[in-house]
């Protein structure tokens, strides 16, 4: 069971490097768009500062979501995703496998992007470590979520937009208490509850996310 | 080849499913939606009708906010209704999943845009109501944004029902995402009071919860029990045409066969 | 004839039971019963649209039939998904290959997820594409990526193999090549179900005509009806 | 000539309505990006009031970049773009037309979404009109430029980062007068002159873009 | 025989002059040469990846050669790309078909592009599948998607026809109809080039083997090398 899981996990990594650039999908988003906001709202540092912790991580999650439709549906349009359904991986593990390897594609490059964007952004300098910490709690959440959200909406046209609109709602505790513990730590009023919280959600993703993904993926063959 | 009923599902559910099952047959839950329907538009009818009266004629106007207040009529039953529907929602796709009982998914499919706009109703009468009292359509306070949340949850599973050309398909995927959405409710709930209260202060002046006078609470109540019986009318009205729509369209597709 | 490379010692015995299926609410084939022990095959034939990639999907238990059941060794594959899916390949109309994935990784892949190691150079071999085993897959023309897909077949052992259409696309001598395939399972104790329009040199095989378990067209439009408060179409 | 420049308008758009809400990618995520911000920056009217015209522009133009990909990857997948490409239609004309179907089916729903997302994040009144009329001046410049790079990765697996790589400086400027308008109207400094440059650069991409995306399609053909 | 819906009256003349042909970096095929005259046919055969699909593209216009040139009416199809293409079809591997689109609706947009009104039932009739006219496409089996995206040959009219396997999935039936079709098409004066592994009635064609054309080994390596630098490869 251990082997097939680390094939299909190695698989997806060696994919998204023989990609080149096209696997950085995530990073580049979360670049360019957080680029953007100091073109948009201008370059005033005090408010700049301010909307950091908020910008980046809604960039993060942003930049998370939107590599989500690509998660199961190369391998379904070209036939791949019913051959790995004969094989002996149960579909959950499937699922956990899928999140695992777009977590390390796109939620590993963000945590390692962020420290620069967040300088970019004037972002206070308590925040940093803590920004980092909640990024590495909070993304693979994202992933996990996501992949229930891109099962749900295998093999359907456009599911890109279905899968933002499925995962949105899901998502939004994340954000908050990610951007809980950034600005906890800066202004001093404490970070530990908002990141133990990420850490149980992490948890309770890990578990359950794969079941309901499999569930989607059961469905997902004509 | 009739359609088999499922075996495994056969096999595993408990007995109150098998009984559930008898509404599966489309004719008998045809009659019974049938026998249903008059009554609720009749209540439907008298009780939304009473209740505007009431609410808008006889009801005093409230000694701060004069009239404006009237909006509370609609306000809060759909706020209700909002929430009911969607726990109804997540009870039928459990159904759907854990019993596979095949009407589950039509209710399912049918309550979605009922629950749907009552939210909506909910955020315009909100907003509408924000203008006046608070001078701005729209604040980040906690219970607006869980309705704005719960109004996207809806529109999620409304939309990954429809993405299906294949009805049934649609039904249980629709099912999955709401025992996923009902695990995170409580949750956004709960992180959306936290994220308020611990940021700044709120900036807005609260409303004074009006105590709640009888001749305003009779309305209330009426446009509760009106909201609900317009549901039960929606809901056997959509299930039906839907029924009638898939026989149709059963129909065609398989003379077009040849 | 080569000997194959994988020998099956147990016997196997593969039972349709009054299968029907239903598609998009339309009832394709119904009351269909066939019987195939080891060393047997099974040709499905028939026009265009009466159900031979749909039965060969249920045969996988990629769709689920509507009524009936499929037995593997006398149980029925439903309650056993998992240990029957390890004992069949199936090959449909997609060939499963990734532009950037060389065909050796792709079947060193697939065999990974059946938890074997792949006989990947014997397989691609044998299907007359070993020169291109380290070519990635977007270099391929049609006929040489239906070889690399049909080269699955070898690189792990199966015992039952179901094949959508498998000359598709190939020239004489891959057709060759795959009969050959076909003769030394069948001999070796594997199963074979293939569906096909063109000829196919499979000796003593059963042939099943699709066209004979079609519903008539009102039973169709009642069953399409009946289907539609049931579980049609559902799948896995 | 005409009749097949409108039967391709009309088949996207068509193909557009069929896809359901999938279709409405774009407006989606719009909605989606611009209510994660307050829940990112937190509920502060004031904050919000001074970012909201930047938030939107910036969320408008990611809206707009995203759904480029699909400009023609499904048509090219399966064999469709080939077809057109052997029709009577000269090549820049089916880029025109492509472009002309994407704003219909993406600006559009932007400039009509956008008033209430300006409610949500509280964006000054004076602001409204001008907002609105910026939108409607630089969406379709997006979908032009969109156009170009869209035709340059056909066939590219994973385009879209390139896409965005691609489109991005070009977008910027639309950005900068796109708020710099709505500021000058909010502020009272003016938005005459923002407006004009709009105008003036959709002209021009009105003109030049469906040359370059029809040599970029061109190119690929050969 | 039917009378084809098409009648050309102007003789028209294709050929090929020491075509090349280089992909990824490889020769396939080189000093290629034909001459196909009005109602004639042309048969492509060959092992796989060698080239046949290939040279299709080529003769569409859809794939630059490495070498040579593509004559039709004696004059070179570079020069006069839009014309040409508007005098032939290709039906290529690709259906071409939106699982949202009906047949029906795709036969008229495919017209519409080429500034033409769709005999859309005509079409859809002769090739068997009239009664799939509003069917979506996602609701379709393998053979009758490829009976539509063959409906378009008849659909519009287009003097040379350029088809790519046709027959693949197609059930005895429809390679009737086709067969039919193209006896029609050559009758009324049209070209027709088919690149097939099967078995196709028709009469009188010119066989043209692509493995004849292969480059040897050595020249192979040379072609390449230099064709790195140039725009192999590009495709639509
Ligand atoms: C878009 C804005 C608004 C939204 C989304 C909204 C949402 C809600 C919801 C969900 C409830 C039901 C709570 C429950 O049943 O537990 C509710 C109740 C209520 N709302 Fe609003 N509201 C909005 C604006 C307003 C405004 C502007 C006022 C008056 C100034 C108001 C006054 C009330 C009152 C008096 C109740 C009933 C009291 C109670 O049950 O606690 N709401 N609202
Ligand atoms: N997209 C491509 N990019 C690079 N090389 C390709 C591409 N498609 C095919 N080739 C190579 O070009 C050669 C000719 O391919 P082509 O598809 O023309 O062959 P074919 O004769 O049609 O084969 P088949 O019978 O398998 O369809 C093959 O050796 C193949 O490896
Ligand atoms: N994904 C699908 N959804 C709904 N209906 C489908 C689907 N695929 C096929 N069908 C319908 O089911 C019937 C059987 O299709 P199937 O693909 O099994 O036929 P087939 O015998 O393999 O045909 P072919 O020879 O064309 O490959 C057809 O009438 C088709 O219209
Ligand atoms: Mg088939
Ligand atoms: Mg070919």
């Amino acid at each position: 069971m251990v082997r097939p899981f680390l094939a299909l996990i190695g698989r997806d990594l060696r994919l998204a490097f023989r990609g080149g650039i096209g696997s950085l999908v995530s990073v580049v988003f979360f670049i360019i768009a957080v680029t953007l906001f100091p073109l948009g709202v201008g370059p005033s540092l005090d408010l700049l500062e301010r909307i950091a912790p908020g910008v980046l991580w809604v960039c993060a999650l942003l930049a998370a979501m939107l590599s989500l439709d690509r998660m199961f549906h190369d391998d379904h349009e070209d036939g791949t995703l019913e051959q790995i359904a004969l094989g002996v991986l149960p579909l959950q593990f499937v699922a956990l496998a899928k999140a695992i390897a777009h977590w390390l594609t796109t939620g590993l490059p963000l945590v390692l992007a962020a420290p620069v964007l967040a300088v970019l952004l004037n972002l206070s300098t308590k925040g940093f470590v803590i920004l980092i910490v909640s990024l590495l709690l909070g993304t693979p959440i994202l992933s996990l979520i996501g992949s229930i959200g891109a099962a749900l909406t295998i093999g359907l046209r456009r599911g890109g937009v279905l899968i933002s609109l499925l995962v949105l709602p899901l998502y939004v505790p994340v954000l908050i208490f990610g951007v809980g513990a950034v600005e906890g730590a800066i202004y001093g009023f404490g970070e530990r509850a908002h990141l133990l919280i990420l850490a149980g959600g992490l948890i309770v993703a890990l578990v359950l996310a794969p079941f309901a993904a499999a569930a989607a993926l059961r469905l997902s063959q004509e | 080849m009739t359609p088999t009923p499922d075996e495994a599902a056969t096999k595993a559910a408990p007995r109150r499913a098998r009984g559930l099952h008898a509404f599966a047959n489309p004719a008998r839950f045809m009659r019974l939606a049938r026998a249903i329907f008059p009554f609720s538009a009749v209540i439907a009818a008298t009780t939304l009708i009473a209740g505007v009266v009431l609410g808008l004629a006889v009801a005093p106007p409230d000694y701060q906010q004069g009239d404006a207040y009237r909006i509370i009529f609609v306000h809060v039953p759909a706020a209700s209704l909002a929430m009911i529907i969607y726990v109804i929602l997540a009870l039928a796709g459990a159904a759907a999943l854990i019993w596979k009982h095949p009407l589950a998914d039509l209710i399912g499919r049918a309550s979605a845009p009922v629950g749907a706009s009552f939210t909506f109703i909910n955020l315009l009468t909100g907003s509408l109501w924000g203008q006046p009292m608070w001078g701005t359509w729209w604040v980040w306070d906690t219970r607006l944004t869980s309705m704005l949340i719960l109004f996207f949850v809806y529109l999620g599973y409304i939309a990954l029902h429809s993405a299906f050309e294949d009805p049934t398909k649609g039904a249980r995927a629709a099912a999955i995402l709401a025992l996923v959405g009902v695990v995170n409710l409580p949750i956004i709930h709960f992180s959306v009071d936290w994220w308020n209260t611990l940021h700044q202060p709120a900036t807005i002046m609260k409303l004074d919860r009006p105590s709640i006078d009888p001749s305003m609470m009779a309305p209330l109540f009426l446009m509760f029990v009106g909201f609900i019986a317009y549901y039960v009318l929606m809901l056997t009205i959509r299930v039906r045409s839907d029924i009638i729509a898939r026989r149709i369209r059963n129909l065609r597709l398989a003379q077009s066969a040849n | 004839m080569a000997a194959s490379p994988h020998q099956f010692d147990h016997p196997a015995r593969l039972e349709a039971r009054a299968l029907g299926c239903v598609r998009g609410g339309r009832a394709v084939f119904q009351a269909l019963d066939f019987v195939l022990d080891a060393g047997g095959a099974l040709l499905l034939h028939g026009p265009n649209g009466t159900g031979k990639s749909s039965l060969l999907r249920i045969l996988a238990g990629l769709l689920r039939p509507a009524g009936g059941r499929v037995l593997w060794n006398g149980a029925a594959i439903r309650d056993a998904v998992d240990d029957y899916c390890s004992q069949l390949h199936y090959v449909g109309h997609l060939d499963a290959l990734k532009p950037l994935m060389t065909p050796r990784e792709t079947l060193g892949f697939f065999a990974a997820t059946r938890g074997e190691v792949a006989l990947a150079d014997e397989a691609l071999e044998r299907l007359g594409v070993a020169g291109l085993a380290d070519t990635p897959g977007r270099y391929l023309s049609a006929g040489q990526k239906r070889r690399v897909a049909l080269a699955r077949l070898i690189a792990s052992p199966a015992k039952l193999w179901l094949l959508d259409e498998p000359t598709v696309m190939l020239d004489l001598d891959a057709t060759a090549r795959l009969e050959a395939l076909m003769g030394e399972h069948r001999a070796a104790g594997g199963l074979v179900i293939v569906a096909t329009h063109t000829a196919l040199a499979l000796p003593g095989a059963a042939r099943l005509d699709l066209a004979q378990f079609r519903p008539t067209a009102a039973r169709r439009a009642i069953d399409g009806a009946g289907a539609a408060l049931s579980f049609e179409d559902e799948t896995w």
